[in-house]
């Protein structure tokens, strides 16, 4: 990697500095819908005839029982209906609502826009834009974040759209595995997670010309050329998103994961609450960095397949990084990609079984 | 299908052992082999992957002794191995691997992909599928009796020149002596002094030993093509004159595979144990060295650093005593990075030095060499290989690098000789 | 129906295709016999042989930089893949009541990072392998098909974990029986085949005085 | 059709946990779970009052709302019952109840609880009335027998009162009228969405004061 070479140690210092601040707003920041939610008038509330005693009650002081187990001292769970509201009126239909909207959005501009071409076609020429480490991370994290996606929205949306398919007990097993496969590949989400900030990091902070690419649109709004490095800013907002949602997601997966701290209801809830949010917000961005990197920009897949762009394409997205690879002009990302076509590789083809 | 296929994979067939197919039935693709091989480190290309040159075999194996490649085969679904494929594999057997047998120690399966590698080789030069300059090369090893063409007149003359400078008598057909030294072309043509040096040796420690008009060429291209036949042809030449001798022992002089075939494949190509024992010269003046017959007088003073011969090295087991015959004159002997067994090959090996159609890519992959060399910057390399020391001169002249000295460790060992010897 | 077929004939079919295929592979490599040599070895092939055989579980000092990937996701695949097919619960307990054989379990927590470590592992090779282009060069259909195999084998395993639910169990049990079959004739065989190729080789150099 | 309604009466509760008991004994629970149980607030205190408390069996129950697989469902009683074949042990019903009803039997790493037991109001589960499996599952059916819980029949001061809603209420309304305080219906408001009875003439920190 041409990257690799800036100082060892105060670069490991940003890291681990970053990733400890990261934490702690991620832990903060998505409370902010759920604290409206708890402040806000919750269906089911009574007035409670009895007196400071009751009331206590049920803001759910604790007492004494004889029986063991978390929050068994407690007569009335006050959080409970404050969480199945967020769940049942909020999470689930506006997050179908969010999702779908983004996706019928990007269907629309595909239709209207078409893919994003080359400018004069491609040369042919190649450079590589991520190298072996850096796509097997990316893959890496593909694949178990997507396991992870499919089976949360199975347990959070099969009630309404699987149960009238498969049936109350065929949708049972179904929901059974994609809870524990969810709940084993969770905690490997986090070493993904970590892999990628590592991986991906040096190249996403703030760089000078961010802020006239988002004005811009990414060239979309007035035309012209937007400049960019190695990744513009609608990429870097992305990487901060699957981090910062990533590292939500894991943190409060892991809390509804391991129940075993005597954590109470209280905490699972706004877990909950944290997760749902975190993992809605990560999915539907998820579809346009998807579009993007597939059928919204022509010649972008290559980088993440065989790790090879057409110069072309790098002047037009990214010209800084371009000079930039240009101007280092070491041998591998000059050499392109060697596997294709040559007829040895179809010999190999044809030795299957 | 072209009778040229026909031989071709009726040779290979005749290489299928239980190595090939335990090899091909553990093979997982895992890649690593690559990183051993200094085609691919250097070029990057993959196709240099070793496990990959063995392509057309494992076709073979796949379509021949399998039951998913019967299956398909009897139905259809896969393409039988054709002539094509052999032809497309030509230029990545002869001319991007020397036979190192690097990927061979690397394998996590244990699969010695060299060995697999050279069975290729038999199946290409029986459909003729060999480069040019390796078949000329073969030609003239069987008619005129050494792949450079040095005849038996030349030897005379370099023989001549040589008693002239050393003032010492060069035996020539003495029958009964205890040794008789096979050299190599190369140093017949290329590097005279070792025969000189051999005389002076073996005068002060007292060695009978003879040279053979017969037969004198220790080199063996029929290895190199990948034609077991004419190994054999070569091979029974040496018996013979050896035979002819009554000679006891048999000295591969310094060149690799001269030494891994003559003591290793050579009984194995004739189907009978060889009449004589076999060492390398290294072998022998460590023997000298230990029974203290061999004494050396003074110092080479400079930094010095050893290139092992893959094939007296890696595939022949001669690792310690050129360091120990170092150790005797050289106080700065300094090891390559990555050395012994697990030294970088000089590019050459294998026959890739006898086709000049590889000779672009073999520079370009000296870069491993290079980078080793860069490492320590010894002011002199030895070695013990007269190709290896072709290929490396090329290599440091083509990257310029003019301060590093060429030696045969012979040589060295000749030059710092004890008075008290004789 | 479906059930009783793979908890009845399917499983016994599975082991003996297992069983005898494997055999079957095994004698039709060694039936062909390798040549004689004739060389006076310089050490001891058995010496090097096993040598070979141990030596070669850990890659050489001068590859470890180009083969650190391939070490640690190949020996977190391989060791949590071992753990959790002799130690878990479930398996420890199905053992035994086909074999009678038991012995202890490790604890749920363990095993389920056990099979995190091995999905981890064989996630980062498969991926390598589709990303490297030596990899991809050199791999065949075999190559996936055992891998993905392998993965489905142990994603159904996870997903059966609750053991409330027959049908997942099935599935699993299922699948592993798609796997037994497969074994035998597949690159899966580099589970037993790399004993003797390591030996050969090990031999082969240890004649010649050279440690592989 | 009756609806099926528990009531404690925190003024007669006297924390013997009989309840409890009867209801491990009678419905074999596995270790670990606890259908009911008493909580005594203000314990040792003036003012220390006692509640046994178990699944209130809402009208609008919030453990039917979140369950992800929707295995909850109302016998013609109203009590709310749900099948263990189709749970998972999301522990989601146990975040909504206000009561803290769902149990488990477990709780270990990666979120293994096994499945959610609770009071089914001694009314059994989806299978055969009384069968073996039945009852290893979900414990008696004493409705079906037209008995009622067995923890209301066992309570010594019946305090805790299980039937029909109407003739619970209307005894425990004689009690209040005779009682002259306001005690109230704990857990209805909640559970039945049906504001305490006596609200007319509560007085204030007089139900602290006892009779």
């Amino acid at each position: 990697m041409s990257h690799r070479a800036q100082s060892g140690a105060a670069h490991r210092r940003i890291i681990v500095w970053s990733l400890l601040s990261l934490l702690a707003l991620t832990l903060l920041l998505p409370l902010i819908p759920y604290a409206v939610a708890y402040v806000a008038p919750v269906a089911g509330g009574v007035p409670n005839p009895g007196s400071d005693l009751w009331r206590a009650v049920r803001e759910g002081e604790a007492g004494t029982t004889q029986v063991q187990g978390v929050d068994s001292g407690i007569l009335i769970n006050a959080s409970g209906e404050t969480w199945r509201h967020f769940r049942m009126q909020q999470l689930i239909p506006l997050g179908a609502l969010f999702m779908g909207s983004v996706l019928a959005l990007i269907v629309l501009f595909f239709l209207v826009r078409g893919p994003l071409r080359i400018q004069g076609g491609p040369t042919g020429k190649k450079i590589q834009r991520f190298n072996v480490f850096e796509r097997t991370t990316h893959w890496f994290t593909v694949s178990i974040f997507w396991l992870l996606a499919l089976t949360g929205l199975i347990l959070l949306y099969g009630r309404f759209v699987l149960i009238p398919v498969l049936g109350p007990a065929g949708f049972g097993l179904t929901a059974s595995a994609c809870k524990e496969a969810h709940n084993l590949f969770g905690p490997m989400f986090l070493v993904a997670i970590l892999m990628l900030f590592v991986t991906f990091v040096k190249d996403n902070f703030y760089a000078r010309g961010d802020m006239m690419w988002l004005l811009k649109g990414g060239g979309m709004i007035g035309g012209g050329h937007v400049s960019a490095g190695r990744f513009n800013a609608g990429e870097k907002i992305w990487f901060w998103i699957a981090v910062l949602g990533g590292l939500v997601l894991s943190v409060s997966g892991l809390i509804l994961d391991f129940a075993v701290f005597g954590q109470g209801r209280e905490v699972m809830a706004i877990s909950h609450v944290l997760h749902g949010i975190a993992a809605l917000i990560v999915i539907t961005v998820s579809f346009g960095h998807i579009y993007l990197g597939t059928a919204g920009v022509e010649g972008t897949l290559g980088s993440m397949t065989n790790g090879y762009v057409d110069e072309a394409w790098a002047k037009s997205h990214h010209d800084r990084w371009y000079a930039e690879v240009k101007a280092a002009g070491s041998a591998e990302h000059e050499t392109a990609p060697v596997d294709d076509g040559s007829p040895a590789r179809d010999g190999v083809m044809d030795t299957r079984g | 299908m072209s009778d040229r296929l026909t031989r071709g994979l009726e040779a290979m067939r005749a290489q299928m052992d239980t190595r090939v197919m335990s090899y091909m039935s553990s093979c997982v693709h895992c890649g690593i082999c690559a990183e051993a091989c200094l085609f691919y480190t250097e070029t990057g290309d993959a196709r240099y992957t070793p496990i990959y040159k063995t392509e057309p075999l494992r076709k073979l194996w796949r379509q021949e002794y399998t039951f998913w490649g019967k299956l398909a085969a009897s139905m259809g679904l896969s393409s039988k191995l054709a002539e094509q494929d052999l032809a497309d594999w030509e230029e990545l057997v002869y001319d991007g691997c020397t036979m190192c047998s690097r990927c061979s120690l690397v394998c996590p399966m244990g699969i010695d992909i060299a060995y697999m590698i050279r069975k290729v080789k038999e199946g290409l030069a029986a459909a003729g599928f060999s480069p040019e300059g390796l078949v000329e090369a073969g030609k003239r090893a069987v008619e005129i009796g050494s792949p450079m063409g040095v005849t038996l007149k030349t030897l005379q003359a370099t023989i001549r020149v040589q008693e002239k400078e050393t003032g010492l008598v060069i035996p020539l057909d003495v029958a009964g002596a205890d040794y008789l030294c096979l050299l190599s072309s190369g140093e017949v043509a290329g590097f005279p002094e070792f025969i000189g040096s051999l005389a002076k040796i073996f005068k002060a420690t007292g060695v009978s030993w003879t040279l053979s008009s017969e037969y004198f060429e220790a080199t063996n291209t029929g290895v190199q093509l990948g034609n077991s036949k004419m190994a054999a042809t070569l091979v029974e030449r040496v018996v013979a004159a050896a035979e002819k001798l009554q000679v006891k022992t048999v000295i591969s002089p310094e060149c690799g595979h001269a030494y891994s075939t003559i003591r290793w494949d050579a009984p194995n190509f004739i189907g009978r144990p060889l009449p004589f024992e076999v060492v390398h010269i290294m072998e022998l003046l460590d023997e000298l060295r230990s029974d203290g017959r061999l004494k050396t007088a003074g110092f080479a003073d400079e930094k010095l650093s050893y290139h092992d011969p893959c094939n007296a090295g890696r595939r022949g087991g001669v690792l310690d005593q050129p360091r120990k015959l170092l150790n005797m004159v050289a106080p700065n002997f300094v090891e390559l990075p990555e050395t012994g067994a697990m030294n970088w090959c000089c590019g050459g090996g294998g026959g890739v030095s006898s086709n000049e159609r590889a000779d672009a890519l073999r520079l370009k992959v000296f870069s491993a060499k290079k980078r080793q060399l860069d490492a320590v910057r010894p002011a002199a390399l030895v070695t013990a290989c007269s190709n290896c020391r072709h290929m490396l001169e090329d290599g440091l002249e083509e990257n310029e690098m003019h301060d590093i000295e060429l030696l045969g460790i012979t040589e060295l060992i000749a030059d710092h000789l004890a008075e008290e010897n004789s | 129906m479906f059930a009783q077929l793979v908890d009845g004939i399917f499983w016994d079919i599975a082991l003996w295709v297992f069983a005898l295929g494997v055999l079957w592979r095994i004698l039709s490599i060694f039936r062909v016999r390798n040549k004689p040599d004739y060389s006076v070895p310089r050490g001891s092939g058995l010496v090097g042989a096993i040598g070979a055989n141990l030596r070669r579980f850990m890659p050489r000092a001068e590859m470890v930089s180009r083969t650190r990937l391939h070490v640690v996701a190949g020996y977190l695949f391989h060791l949590g893949l071992f753990a959790l097919l002799l130690f878990a619960a479930p398996h420890v307990l199905f053992i035994e009541e086909q074999t009678g054989l038991g012995w202890t379990p490790m604890p749920y927590w363990a095993f389920i990072v056990a099979a995190q470590l091995a999905f981890i592992g064989l996630l980062l090779l498969w991926i390598h392998r589709v990303m490297h282009p030596v990899t991809r060069l050199i791999s065949d259909a075999d190559d996936h098909i055992a891998a993905i195999l392998t993965f489905v084998v142990m994603l159904t395993g996870c997903m059966a974990l609750i053991e409330e639910f027959d049908g997942l169990r099935v599935l699993h049990r299922f699948m592993v029986e798609l796997w037994l079959v497969y074994f035998p004739f597949s690159r899966l065989m580099h589970a037993f085949m790399f004993i003797p190729s390591r030996a050969f080789t090990g031999a082969w150099f240890g004649r010649r005085g050279v440690k592989a | 059709m009756a609806r099926m309604k528990f009531l404690c009466d925190a003024e007669r509760c006297i924390e013997c946990n009989a309840c409890v008991t009867a209801c491990k004994n009678e419905n074999e629970v596995p270790w670990g779970v606890n259908r009911r149980r008493v909580v005594t607030i203000n314990d040792g205190s003036p003012g220390e009052r006692s509640m046994s408390v178990a699944c209130m069996h809402c009208s609008d129950a919030p453990c039917e709302a979140v369950c992800p697989v929707d295995c909850f469902y109302f016998t013609d009683d109203g009590v709310v019952l749900h099948d263990k074949d189709i749970c998972i042990g999301c522990g989601y019903c146990f975040y909504a109840c206000p009561f803290g009803a769902p149990q488990f039997p477990k709780m270990e790493a990666f979120g293994s609880r096994g499945k959610m037991d609770k009071c089914t109001f001694c009314a059994g589960g989806p299978l055969p009335d009384n069968s073996p499996e039945e009852y290893a599952k979900y414990g008696s059916n004493r409705l079906a027998e037209g008995k009622l819980p067995l923890c209301a029949e066992m309570c010594a001061t019946r305090a805790l009162l299980a039937g029909d809603g109407d003739t619970v209420s209307e005894i425990f309304r004689e009690r209040v009228t005779w009682r002259g305080a306001s005690g109230f219906a704990w857990g209805w408001g909640v559970a039945y969405k049906k504001p305490g009875i006596r609200r007319g003439y509560e007085v204030e920190g007089k139900a602290t004061g006892g009779d």
